[in-house]
């Protein structure tokens, strides 16, 4: 049981999920069709990077509460975010009458 | 909490007003009186919001001659005469974009969202004014935001037209993306920092780090996004393509141009201490990727839009040649260059727009002998393309001769070696640019568009972008005045 | 030393977060990938929770659970219908989006752990240096150092001109 | 400001600008065209008039009529202006070359635009002569070379949009070295207080650049103004960019913005950098050196009249930069005149392919013969230019090439024996050589082209020259001869420049190194 | 000496070529030729004037030596320190002896032309006063060359003389062969003047003078107006020069032989001759005038002109007089053989000339002030002088026949001694002058000749003595075949040949009389190389021995060609190769068109423009395709797909921040 009588949270304990948490969202937003499926991915970044501040303001400068505010912020913006991706993708999705997003690229080159 | 603080935002206040002026019109006016496109719809609300912004510009001039520097909010607001100046001169590109919007904003397909157009756009002008006067990274990222989610539904504003919806869907992804990346880098920084005041985090003293480094190169690449330097500009063509043409002026010349001295400020007050200039050999690569893909990818485009947006790829690369020189010479020249920009893209976009209007083409085979059917629309375009070539008489001569000497300052090899770089970049935009002039003035063929008299409203904001290039470099005062400005702290 | 009850709340909630992440992002139902991303969601609450930030806990889970995912929800509903799955990834996509991940999760990882000064345990607070409501509420309204007031009335703005924006967006004419 | 005399050099064409753009009809526009041509050459003749006066009086400074008004202060760019007898003659050329040049275009298409356009490159070329301050004279510079593409690309014949973008390209690429040297240039001079200048005459006379970065900062300028003198390898687009040119432009290329070049090498590359072009001359000597022979052979096997004379010029303009980078009085001296006798003869040549072609509708000299008999005038003036190109006494030419051989020679002969090396002796001779080749091509075209029976039938109908045509030649022959005849004139007002004040301290600085 | 009438003698020429060449088309042929014939007689009267006043007034003679006097001097353009070009006027005796050659041969022509320029009917040839515009030209340019006081204003006029030249010869524009035998004869002569130049260059550099009194070093003084010498220093200067060596010789033997190679060019010496006999096709008159008798002598003039330089350089050590020497002996040899064998009466006379002219060259060149006191340099000036009037003769006496007969080629001529008495009486005497028969002018000057060359090798004098016998043996081939054999029949419709005008036949008239008399003028006392008097008779055993041979040659061309007969041609199966190579001139036109087209064409000039063309402008082209290429190339990073976006996104993010650390980590 010395291990876990030794074991103590530190900041990476909980930076490595959380960054897991970004590639995994990263990795969606690369593979995933549906655009709807790459917002949730894009959602999963945002909260990732959320929780990175929250565990680097509690772990590293706990006295101000910066991370925790921007953290506050950074969901009302996430928010907002997807509220105009969604509407931007449903309109799209009435123009084309598809969420694919392999079929977005009439303009290239 | 000390509400009189406010009054040191005079002109975040006073575009609120405007704002809040033109949204209430929308809301209480009579319904005829905003949509719609009889004569009296059309008017009343682009004059009010165009005559209202009119005001609150000159307004705007007013403040920055008599403001002194003032640091509210905790330090997490910031206003000095460099700061006012770089917003006037947002003003006037907005004021220009304005006027040349309206004709576009009387046609029916706008005939319900006329306000909106206004409204919106304001708003992501003020978005600018905070990224530009933020020092603290949250009150940044709100700014970044607000500038850029409200035009994601600009760009979208051309309902009629599949090409605006499928740039909107690509713009928000990207731009959610690229601000998911820069706030990782944030939190990365403000890890290390503690803090996320920039003097706070330029003063933390940092050790060096790999991941300071990558922290920064995060944050670089979320603001490079919306200045589209190489690589992170892949959606700036598709979307100048796909957004109505007065949205893609405003992205072209206002966001990037807000962006470029935000981007400015947070490299030299945030990370200018850090590893002494690692992020100016960043920039360094940065600059040149996005120099030469922009005027590699410009050589073959053919629709007028998608050729400026490459075109203003390539640009963004020259306007960060004044901020690697991080000084106040390159300040100035930097600053100059965007008023220059505005001036020239503007005037180009004029034209585009104009005949856009009139006969919705905007293929640059389309303007083939231009200049025996329109030739004042031709003369005008050909004036942009020069000064954006960096031709003199034209002002954009001047500003590219000022940001080279601005970057040379230094006097190390690399810089010469960058500006050689940039320097023989000029000629193969030379080269496109004088493309669109081959094609209006020497091409032998009919031109498709016929002779037709544009807009009042059009015609007044080319005159006024035209005399802007023609005067802007030869008329010493305007450099002058803004290196006045900069020589004061940021 | 850590409670044992604490450790494996920390493993659980650990566990959690990957793996609803991953679920999240490769689920071929699309409503699942809503679902998965909710547990996430509430993985990251629980996180709050266990650092000590209860509030930010609670706006995590009303606003991300209850707002963003039912927003979600509701788009899927809107253009997919039931039972339908996306199509098997190509193998050459896959590998893209692996290499993009992958390489991120290299380099932020590296450097995360290269910089020991990130590295650092649990530094024990007394109840009172942990953000109350009031604190929070304050903090909210002040203008002077550490104040947020003005990004509480910015937001307001951005929040606005999106409201605007989706209308406009959204709106059929 | 508007005191001084130089200003009105550039303020003229801009005056001339603005008439034009108020013309109503042709008649009017021309009236413009040539009225302010005439006051361009009043102006010029009453510079050198009153030049030659003040240096009687014992003027002695390195630049008369100098006046500097700053522009942007804070980088230290001023609107300076100064003249010595070089840039007098270069303007007094100018001035010629666009009063004939004027009357050569008497019958253009869209004469508006067309002459808009060439007074706008007349005031480059007027601005940059007259500046003395870097910045100025690269703007002005500038400003002179783009209108060359509309002028190429619409009023041009043939292959004119490939020709017209790869000049203007070329060019350009050019002037990115140079602007690139220029803004060295400004960093690396120290004045006495500290603070760098553009201004030329203090750069030359206080602010000493670092040898280092001279040898950097020399091929910049160099090259970037070589490329206007068409040195090789850089010379491509004046054989393809002449061709396709209409006449005036042609003659004003060739007669006056190639010159340019040579004459920003000499003022700011040589002048400003004397040490390192003492050290790195024999690069470029060997350049123009080859540049002078290869020139004339490539023209010896040409069929398009064009492209020999601007084989030729590429020849010509390289014993311009070879004579330059002599450095000493006499080649320098040569150089100049050669310039002068380059620009008029070359614009005399030009003018007169362009009325030939705009006859014969074709330039190739396999389907002319015999014009002699057609069109007499033509064809002796012709002749006249041939042999002024040639270098037969009496003309400019012959001036101009001796002046450059003699000086060259005593250079490379002393070096020689003095065991400094015989680059400079071996590319004399070769260059001296020109003058045969120079002979063979130009009489081989004069054989084809006047002599002989006449090839073409139909060409037996065309007529001779109109009045504006033999105004506008008879202008350059009797400018060719005048300066053929009473060179000590010229050579004087230029010696000036080569042996006064600023060039001793120049010369002071070569004779240490060597 | 006022200098208003030698500068009459030069401007004059000049403003009758600019009068003519610029208003001649607006008056009438007759009164063109009246006022260009009038123009050059009063220049004609001034410089007889000039030459009296020089030779006769007693005012050039300074203790018994003639003066070089420079009337006027102007500068004209400074070079390099004291060089200076000036023009001016220098009387000297070779001047003032060629000041009346030039005037009277020209004059003579003037006046001859007014009948030859003109067909059977009296029709002005078209061009007329262009004719005599270039012919003023050539006067004024030949006599400004003779009268330079510096080596560049030679230089000047002997291009100027060489351009008019050029547009004499091209006269007929229209007719192919005048245009490339214009061409030929100015590209040769330019090709020889490099090296003069070049020469002149070398000369300048080591002396620091043009100036031919410097440089000859003849210091005079007391006399108003002369040009006074600083000896000293040009004698240093030359000393210093000529010790410089450069490539194996000294400065000076390079400098000398350079400009030496001008001489040749100008006076056709071998092998630079090949223009010569093509310039034939100019008009006659214009043979005479330029060809005969005055602008080909202009490389012996050079020479004498030089030749204090020459003989300092020979004490030297230097070879450039030897030079001299086998050149013109080679010349002369090969010219007589050439001229054997020719059909056109033009094309034996040029050789003829290129002969006599390599004799003048061989008599300067065998000039020791040993050897008679450099009796080789008077005879040389006294040959150039009587060799003038009689080739001038014969060339008029030429182109009388060609413009009876209408044929440059003597077959069609044939028994002419009958119908044109006056020009066969004419042409005899010419003929008798050249082949060198007492008493007449060849027969004095070539004996001096003889005897220069005796008195300096042995084997010179053979040698010429031999070119002697075979200028009397074609002289008089050219005489039979052209007055005696038998007549051809006149065909109808055809003008039978007759004496013609009488502008034509009185300039014959007077140069016969010339020719007969003009070896008594007392050369010996007028032009010399110091300006002493020269005392020496005529030394009667070489003038016996070269008499003889002269008329065994004249001999032998009677039997040959007084009547039909197969002797010339058994000759010629005798030596089948020697008289086809003879005929054909040994092939030299064939070697120059070999070099100017094979090699010098074909071999650089062309695959300099195909470089040029493809390499050099390939090049520029290439960097604009392959910008064009790279953009192409590059296109697939705009996918369309906003998933490949963010991927390059991304990565370039971490290939920013992870370079820029790899960087730093690896490097720093």
């Amino acid at each position: 049981m010395d291990f876990l009588n030794n074991f103590q949270l530190n900041s990476l304990m909980f930076l490595i999920p959380s960054l897991f948490m970004f590639c995994c969202g990263v990795y969606g937003f690369l593979t995933r069709r549906n655009m709807i499926a790459m917002l949730i991915s894009l959602e999963l970044m945002l909260n990732a990077v959320d929780m990175n501040f929250v565990v680097f303001n509690r772990f590293l400068c706990p006295a101000q509460m910066d991370g925790m505010f921007f953290t506050l912020f950074a969901i009302a913006i996430a928010a907002a975010e997807t509220a105009v991706a969604i509407a931007i993708i449903i309109n799209a999705y009435r123009i084309a009458k598809d969420i694919d997003v392999k079929d977005l690229t009439k303009m290239k080159f | 909490m000390d509400y009189s603080q406010f009054l040191a935002m005079k002109q975040e206040i006073g575009l609120l007003i405007v704002f809040l002026l033109v949204f209430l019109y929308d809301l209480f006016a009579p319904r005829y009186a905003v949509a719609g496109t009889d004569k009296k719809a059309v008017k009343g609300i682009s004059m009010l919001a165009t005559v209202l912004f009119a005001v609150f510009t000159a307004y705007g001039f007013c403040c920055s001659v008599t403001d002194n520097a003032q640091s509210v909010f905790g330090g997490m607001y910031s206003t000095t005469p460099v700061v006012a100046t770089i917003k006037n001169i947002l003003n006037i590109g907005v004021l220009i974009v304005l006027i040349q919007s309206m004709q576009w904003n009387a046609s029916e397909a706008q005939a319900t969202r006329r306000a909106e157009f206004y409204e919106l756009l304001f708003i992501t002008l003020f978005g600018m004014y905070l990224m530009i006067s933020a020092r603290h990274f949250l009150l940044f990222v709100i700014g970044l935001e607000s500038a850029s989610l409200p035009l994601a539904a600009m760009v979208a504003f051309d309902k009629n037209k599949y090409e605006s919806h499928e740039a909107a869907v690509k713009y928000i992804l990207t731009a959610v993306f690229s601000s998911a990346i820069f706030m990782l880098g944030l939190s990365f920084v403000y890890g290390l920092a503690g803090s996320l005041y920039f003097d706070k985090i330029a003063a933390a003293a940092l050790q060096d780090s790999g991941l300071l480094i990558v922290a920064m190169a995060f944050v670089m690449a979320g603001i490079g996004f919306k200045l589209s330097l190489v690589p992170f500009h892949l959606w700036t063509a598709d979307v100048y393509q796909g957004a109505p043409t007065s949205v893609t002026s405003y992205l072209s010349v206002i966001s990037k141009g807000a962006t470029a001295f935000a981007f400015m400020v947070v490299m030299v007050q945030v990370f200018g201490q850090f590893y002494s200039d690692a992020w100016e050999w960043m920039l360094y690569a940065l600059i040149i990727a996005t120099i030469t893909i922009g005027n590699l990818f410009a050589i073959r485009q053919r629709n007028m839009k998608r050729f400026l947006a490459f075109s203003s790829v390539s640009q963004a690369g020259y306007i960060m040649l004044g901020v690697i020189g991080a000084n106040e010479m390159s300040l100035a020249a930097m600053m100059f260059y965007i008023l220059v920009y505005i001036f020239s893209n503007l005037a180009a976009f004029g034209v585009i727009q104009a005949i856009e209007n009139k006969t919705g083409l905007v293929g640059m085979d389309s303007y083939r002998g231009l200049h025996k059917t329109n030739p004042r629309l031709a003369f005008a375009m050909m004036l942009a393309m020069f000064s954006l070539a960096g031709i003199p008489p034209f002002a954009g001569f001047f500003s590219k001769f000022f940001i080279f000497t601005g970057a040379l300052n230094q006097g190390s090899v690399a810089m010469y070696v960058l500006v050689l770089i940039a320097l023989i970049n000029t000629i193969v935009s030379l080269y496109y640019y004088l493309l669109v002039v081959k094609a209006m003035y020497i091409a032998p063929e009919e031109c498709e568009i016929a002779n037709f008299k544009s807009a009042c409203s059009e015609r007044l904001a080319l005159v006024v972008t035209v005399g802007g290039i023609i005067l802007l470099g030869i008329v010493s005062v305007v450099y002058n005045s803004i290196l006045t400005m900069t020589s004061s702290p940021l | 030393m850590e409670s044992v009850g604490s450790i494996i709340a920390y493993v659980v909630v650990a566990l959690a977060i990957m793996i609803f992440s991953v679920l999240a992002v490769t689920t071929r139902k699309i409503l699942r990938s809503a679902t998965f991303l909710l547990f996430a969601l509430f993985a990251t609450a629980a996180v709050y929770f266990m650092l000590g930030y209860q509030f930010l806990g609670g706006v995590q889970i009303a606003v991300y659970a209850g707002g963003i995912v039912v927003l979600f929800v509701f788009s899927i509903l809107l253009t997919s219908h039931p039972g339908d799955n996306s199509s098997k990834l190509e193998s050459k996509k896959k590998t893209v989006g692996l290499i993009g991940a992958v390489a991120m999760f290299a380099v932020c990882a590296w450097s995360l752990i290269s910089r020991c000064s990130v590295i650092k345990n649990l530094p024990d607070l007394g109840e009172t240096q942990l953000p109350t409501m009031k604190q929070i509420g304050a903090d909210l309204m002040s203008s002077g150092d550490h104040g947020y007031l003005l990004p509480f009335e910015a937001i307001s703005v951005l929040l606005l001109a999106c409201i605007i924006g989706g209308i406009v967006v959204a709106r059929k004419k | 400001m508007l005191s001084n005399i130089l200003i009105y050099f550039v303020i003229v064409p801009i005056l001339m600008l603005g008439g034009l753009a108020l013309c109503r009809n042709i008649k009017q526009i021309r009236a413009v065209a040539v009225a302010g041509s005439l006051v361009l050459i009043g102006l010029s003749v009453y510079l050198l008039v009153e030049y030659i006066a003040q240096r009687g009086l014992g003027a002695d400074a390195p630049m008369l009529f100098t006046g500097s008004w700053t522009w942007f202060e804070a980088l230290g760019i001023h609107l300076a202006v100064g003249v010595d007898g070089v840039s007098i003659a270069m303007l007094v050329l100018t001035s010629i070359i666009i009063f004939a040049g004027s009357f050569a275009s008497w019958k253009i298409d869209n004469p508006r635009a067309f002459f808009l356009w060439l007074i706008l490159l007349s005031t480059g070329v007027y601005g940059f002569f007259i500046s003395v301050d870097l910045f100025t004279m690269f703007m002005f510079y500038e400003v002179a070379l783009i209108p060359m593409y509309l002028l190429i690309g619409v009023w041009g014949t043939g292959r004119k949009e490939y020709s017209a973008m790869k000049l203007t390209l070329m060019l350009m690429g050019g002037s990115a070295f140079l602007m690139l040297g220029l803004i060295g240039i400004y960093y690396n001079t120290e004045m006495p207080d500290g603070s760098h200048t553009w201004n030329i005459i203090e750069i030359a006379h206080q602010g000493h650049i670092d040898k280092g970065w001279q040898y950097f900062l020399f091929p910049m300028t160099f090259v970037g103004f070589g490329v206007l003198g068409a040195m090789f390898p850089f010379h491509t687009w004046s054989p393809d960019g002449h061709a396709c040119a209409p006449t005036a432009v042609s003659m004003l290329h060739a007669g006056v913005l190639m010159k340019l070049g040579g004459y920003g090498c000499f003022r700011v590359a040589m002048y400003l950098m004397p040490e390192a072009a003492n050290d790195l001359a024999w690069i470029f000597l060997i350049l123009t050196g080859i540049s002078v022979v290869y020139g004339a052979f490539s023209a010896c096997v040409q069929t398009d009249l064009k492209y020999i004379n601007a084989y030729s010029s590429v020849s010509h303009c390289g014993l311009v930069l070879f004579a330059i980078l002599m450095i000493n009085t006499t080649a320098m001296t040569g150089a100049v005149m050669q310039m002068l006798s380059h620009g008029l003869m070359t614009a005399l040549f030009f003018a007169l392919i362009g009325m030939i072609y705009g006859r014969t509708h074709t330039r190739d000299i396999r389907q002319m013969g015999g014009l002699m008999k057609i069109m007499p005038y033509l064809a002796v003036c012709y002749v006249i230019a041939g042999f002024a190109s040639l270098g037969l006494p009496g003309l400019s030419g012959f001036v101009a090439e001796m002046t450059i051989f003699v000086g060259s020679f005593q250079q490379g002969m002393g070096e020689y024996l003095a065991g400094a090396g015989s680059l400079r002796l071996v590319f004399t001779i070769v260059a001296c050589c020109s003058i045969v080749i120079t002979a063979v091509y130009i009489l081989r075209v004069v054989g084809k082209l006047l002599l002989g029976p006449v090839q073409d039938k139909h060409h037996l109908e065309l007529t001779d020259a109109t009045w504006w045509e033999r105004l506008s030649t008879v202008t350059l022959i009797v400018s060719v001869a005048a300066i053929g005849c009473f060179p000590n004139f010229f050579t004087g007002l230029i010696r000036d420049t080569f042996s006064g004040e600023l060039f001793e301290a120049v010369k002071l600085n070569m004779m240490n190194i060597f | 000496m006022e200098a208003t009438l030698p500068l009459l003698i030069l401007v004059l020429p000049l403003l009758m070529f600019l009068f003519l060449g610029l208003f001649g088309k607006f008056m009438s042929h007759k009164w063109a030729g009246i006022i260009g014939t009038a123009g050059m007689g009063v220049t004609m009267i001034l410089a007889y004037y000039t030459a009296y006043l020089y030779f006769f007034s007693g005012n050039f003679v300074e203790d018994g030596t003639r003066v070089q006097y420079i009337v006027f001097n102007q500068d004209w353009l400074s070079l390099w320190g004291n060089l200076v070009i000036k023009l001016g006027f220098l009387l000297d005796p070779i001047s003032a002896l060629m000041l009346v050659v030039i005037t009277t041969i020209s004059f003579m022509v003037h006046l001859y032309s007014n009948g030859y320029m003109r067909d059977h009917h009296g029709v002005w040839e078209t061009g007329f006063q262009r004719f005599y515009a270039f012919l003023s030209l050539f006067s004024f340019s030949m006599l400004g060359l003779v009268v330079a006081t510096n080596i560049f204003q030679m230089y000047i006029f002997w291009e100027l003389v060489g351009a008019s030249s050029y547009l004499l010869i091209g006269f007929y524009y229209t007719k192919p062969s005048a245009v490339s035998a214009s061409k030929k004869a100015f590209i040769v002569t330019r090709f020889a003047d490099l090296g003069f130049l070049i020469g002149i260059l070398i000369l300048s550099f080591t002396t620091g003078t043009f100036d031919f009194m410097s440089l000859t070093s003849t210091p005079l003084a007391g006399v108003e107006n002369t040009y006074i010498v600083d000896a000293a220093t040009a004698t240093t200067a030359l000393e210093t020069g000529a010790g410089q060596m450069f490539l194996g010789g000294s400065l000076m033997t390079w400098a000398l032989v350079l400009i030496f190679m001008g001489g040749m060019g100008k006076s056709a010496m071998m092998p630079l001759h090949i223009w010569l006999p093509d310039a034939m096709e100019g008009p006659t008159p214009v043979s005479a005038l330029i060809h005969a008798a005055t602008m080909v002598v202009a490389g012996v003039y050079l020479v004498a002109r030089l030749f204090p330089l020459f003989m300092i350089n020979d004490d030297l050590g230097g070879a450039a007089l030897d030079i001299v020497t086998v050149v013109g002996a080679l010349t002369a040899f090969y010219a007589a053989v050439v001229a054997c064998t020719q059909l056109d009466i033009k094309r034996v006379l040029a050789f003829s000339t290129i002969s006599q002219i390599a004799f003048m060259m061989v008599s300067l060149g065998v000039s020791r002030p040993e050897v008679h006191d450099n009796l080789g340099y008077m005879a040389s000036m006294f040959h150039l002088f009587t060799h003038a009037m009689f080739k001038a003769l014969l060339f008029l006496g030429a182109g009388a026949l060609i413009h009876a007969v209408g044929s440059n080629d003597y077959t069609a001529m044939h028994g002419l001694r009958k119908r044109m008495p006056i020009t066969h009486i004419t042409f005899l005497v010419g003929c008798l002058a050249i082949a060198g028969i007492i008493p007449f002018s060849g027969f004095f000057s070539k004996d001096e000749i003889l005897t220069a060359c005796f008195g300096n090798s042995i084997i010179a004098y053979v040698w010429m003595s031999m070119v002697a016998g075979l200028t009397a043996f074609y002289m008089f081939r050219l005489y039979y075949l052209i007055f005696w054999w038998k007549e051809h029949k006149v065909h109808e419709g055809h003008h039978a040949p007759k004496d013609q005008p009488w502008t034509m036949t009185l300039p014959l008239v007077i140069l016969a009389i010339v020719a007969t008399f003009a070896g008594f003028v007392p050369f010996g006392d007028l032009v010399t190389w110091n300006g002493h008097p020269h005392h020496g008779g005529i030394n009667w055993m070489i003038a016996s021995i070269s008499l003889c041979v002269a008329l065994l040659a004249i001999g032998l061309a009677t039997i040959m060609y007084r009547k039909e007969n197969p002797l010339p041609e058994r000759m010629r199966h005798l030596f089948p190769n020697l008289w086809t190579w003879a005929r054909n001139r040994f092939y030299f036109d064939e070697l120059y068109m070999f070099i100017t087209h094979k090699i010098i064409f074909n071999s650089i000039c062309k695959p300099i423009a195909w470089f040029d063309r493809h390499v050099i402008d390939g090049t520029m082209d290439a960097f604009a395709s392959v910008t064009n290429k790279a953009s192409y190339a590059i296109r697939g990073l705009q996918s369309g797909n906003v998933q490949s976006y963010v991927w390059v996104y991304l990565i370039g993010a971490i290939v920013l921040g992870g370079g820029t650390v790899a960087v730093i980590f690896l490097f720093f």
